[in-house]
């Protein structure tokens, strides 16, 4: 089973030399700290920063500059600053190789939800809906249940969509899986997770082909 | 040209119940605070507010909210803001929920004179709900309609008498965009310059956006995250 | 009669404080030569200034700054440098308070073609097309009749149009003329033009409403 | 990431006959001549060119007219070049033209995405045969799509090794709409700088909308109306 940190790890697997890549907040950001060594990749920040580098050393923080979860952040050398139309610009365009962000559902067609849960909870899709109406790269990190226990991956979202039929791959701490012709392929296991407990913790139609490996950190 | 008013007072003169006004800023980065305290010592109410956030509770456009100033919003993310959420949560507040890019597209749109155009963002969500759904190139879009506003009122780095400006950082965000949708549009700024002292080739808001431009009296430049690493010794 | 001088003269009495133009190619440029004292008017030109001055002092010339009509040009202090959107966005957004540009043919109806000959001549619209179908104080600079002694003021184009009931105002060598419930409105008389001289030249609908005033410059 | 190539040739390979490419420019201001140059040594033919102008006979686009290698321009004004106007009259050129704003526009919704918008330039006119007619706020508006390239091609001022680019003056133009259209976007700049230079606030085309990036060998930057005034002594 992992943790936040593992997901992270195993997500930054993912990169590609030369790659432009939008994290989302929370899980996501954390894919900065484990680019492999050597990999040249780009941070976008959606309010509008490419090559974004770490945070700033205590002291020199500036209002500024942030993220976009509104965290102080620094510009690597490099890097540009732009207005949230050309940033939105570089997202619909697809000029991103790949997009990772935080699920509060994800269904075995694609479908993804994550902005509000009806009469409770309301924060707003911000730059999630663009993000996945547009690029062809998505990837969901997240933890393969709730907090009571109920699956995440299912067959049909509850919650109001953020984007239909849009994820590509799944990080959870549980595996790594495809969506492929409506079903929840099983890609690899966590350390130490059996096909059974993932099989127990997908409501969505999983498909297990073969020998499925154990993911390597 | 000479487009400088003294305060915010005189900057927002004009500005009346049940008007439209975009604000820029992201979070609490780039946000015209000076004209944000002038529109709560006016009580100004009733108002639609377009901005991408609504600021925290006691900061930004949370301080309008407060004070009940608001009848409509239009964003994409609201998550810094509890009373935002109560009052949506209990119909107060009418609320328009819009995705980021679609914000700023629609605003540029607006300055711009294009009154609709197709973007994929949101097909298949409640964003489209009555939105005309079209393909192109086999992938669904919807129409999304320009938005302008009375007001708008942004904030910039520096500008001097022109009207132009430059932004630093990410405070540039919403504001270059909301510049150009405004009937009328205010710019706060921090610095004003003389004219020649921006470079015409990195004015980043051309003075033709602007009606009125003023230097703030104080910025606080409030900081929603601080988060910062240590030194290495 | 007017000379193209004279046109630009009375052109340049539209103006007013604090406004924007867009001046086009030929007669229009000269106008920015008698912009009246104590008027404080920026010049746009579509391919990316604005606060266009003066013309280069000889060995200043710089192939970087040039205005739509390909000259060297220099920028005033205040001025600004843009892409070609943000220009249009200047034009089709009506940030823009006036534009003069010239023209083949003007209908009754303000409808005006200036952009092609088929068969003969054919330059492209340019930004005449944007221009035209956006703006609302359009004033077209041209000779009232074209080196035929043929009146360019007509009942209807016959050359492609390049916009639809679009202009405002003429001015001509000969008459300043609105365009007012599909008619051509007489407004003033060039020094020394007599109404019916000006009748004479103009094959649409003229409307003469009392006594017509000669142009003062 | 380090996008520099050595020289035009390479960074032109890939360009094949019946390819669309986009070239940035305004008259003979902001071509990359260095590009323009190397397709007329590849000999590279039944190109469809989108560019505002066509440059003049002997220079600009008009070298690659010469020897017959565009079989369709899509352009706004190509007034300064009687062998373009002669090709055309003749049918041996197919000619799209389009107002210069519809152009900027359609490339800048090419880069961003945005696969159709409206626009009220030339509707009642032959531009808006065969489009979609539709009225918002009472005035007509005529449907217009994206432009993309299978090449673009810009010119800039300076560059670093990401792609980052600055332009100079009226060079800038259409070359920093099209560096977002291309599905490879080529850059030639008068001077590669390194990393940090360029100031991130004021970089004109982020990095990200360019693959490939090289120091022209030479920059004629031919005048077409050299105005001038004389010196009061």
């Amino acid at each position: 089973m992992l943790d936040k940190i593992g997901i992270a790890k195993r997500i930054a697997q993912e990169l590609n030399d030369g790659w432009y890549v939008n994290l989302g907040i929370g899980i996501p950001t954390l894919v900065a700290n484990y680019v492999p060594k050597g990999l040249n990749v780009e941070f976008q920040s959606e309010n509008g920063i490419l090559g974004m580098g770490a945070f700033p050393y205590e002291g020199e923080e500036d209002a500024d500059y942030i993220n976009a979860g509104k965290q102080t952040v620094t510009i690597l050398p490099g890097g540009s600053i732009f207005d949230s139309a050309t940033s939105f610009a570089m997202i619909r365009g697809q000029h991103i190789q790949m997009t990772v962000l935080g699920a509060m559902e994800v269904a075995e067609n694609g479908d993804i939800a994550n902005w509000k849960i009806p009469g409770k909870m309301v924060k707003g899709m911000g730059g999630a809906m663009d993000l996945v109406a547009s690029a062809d790269n998505i990837i969901v990190a997240m933890m393969h249940t709730n907090k009571r226990g109920k699956s995440k991956l299912l067959k049909r979202c509850s919650l109001p969509l953020t984007g239909v039929a849009c994820v590509r791959r799944i990080v959870t701490n549980m595996a790594v899986l495809d969506i492929k012709d409506g079903a929840f392929v099983l890609v690899e296991r966590a350390p130490g997770v059996s096909v059974e407990e993932i099989q127990n913790a997908t409501e969505g139609k999983l498909v297990v082909e073969g020998e499925v490996p154990e993911m390597k950190l | 040209m000479n487009k400088i008013v003294n305060t915010a007072t005189e900057a927002t003169k004009g500005i009346q119940d049940g008007m439209t006004i975009m604000l820029g800023g992201f979070g609490l980065c780039g946000i015209p605070e000076n004209c944000i305290a002038e529109l709560v010592k006016m009580c100004v109410k009733d108002l639609t507010c377009i901005s991408n956030n609504a600021g925290v509770d006691d900061f930004g456009l949370g301080l309008l909210l407060q004070k009940k100033q608001i009848r409509k919003m239009i964003s994409s993310y609201v998550g810094e803001n509890d009373e935002f959420e109560r009052q949506m949560l209990s119909g107060e507040l009418e609320v328009d929920l819009i995705p980021q890019g679609s914000l700023a597209s629609r605003c540029q749109a607006g300055g711009a004179g294009v009154p609709a155009f197709y973007t994929p963002a949101g097909f298949g969500t409640e964003v489209a709900h009555g939105k005309e759904v079209r393909y192109f190139n086999g992938k669904p879009h919807i129409l999304e309609s320009a938005l302008t506003a009375d007001f708008a009122i942004v904030k910039a780095w520096k500008g001097d008498r022109y009207g132009n400006l430059v932004y630093k950082g990410t405070a540039r965000n919403f504001n270059p965009l909301m510049a150009m949708a405004g009937k009328i549009t205010i710019a706060e700024v921090e610095e004003i310059v003389e004219p020649g002292e921006l470079d015409p080739n990195f004015v980043h808001t051309p003075g033709i956006f602007i009606q009125r431009i003023f230097q703030g009296d104080t910025f606080e430049k409030r900081i929603e995250q601080r988060t910062v690493r240590q030194k290495e010794s």
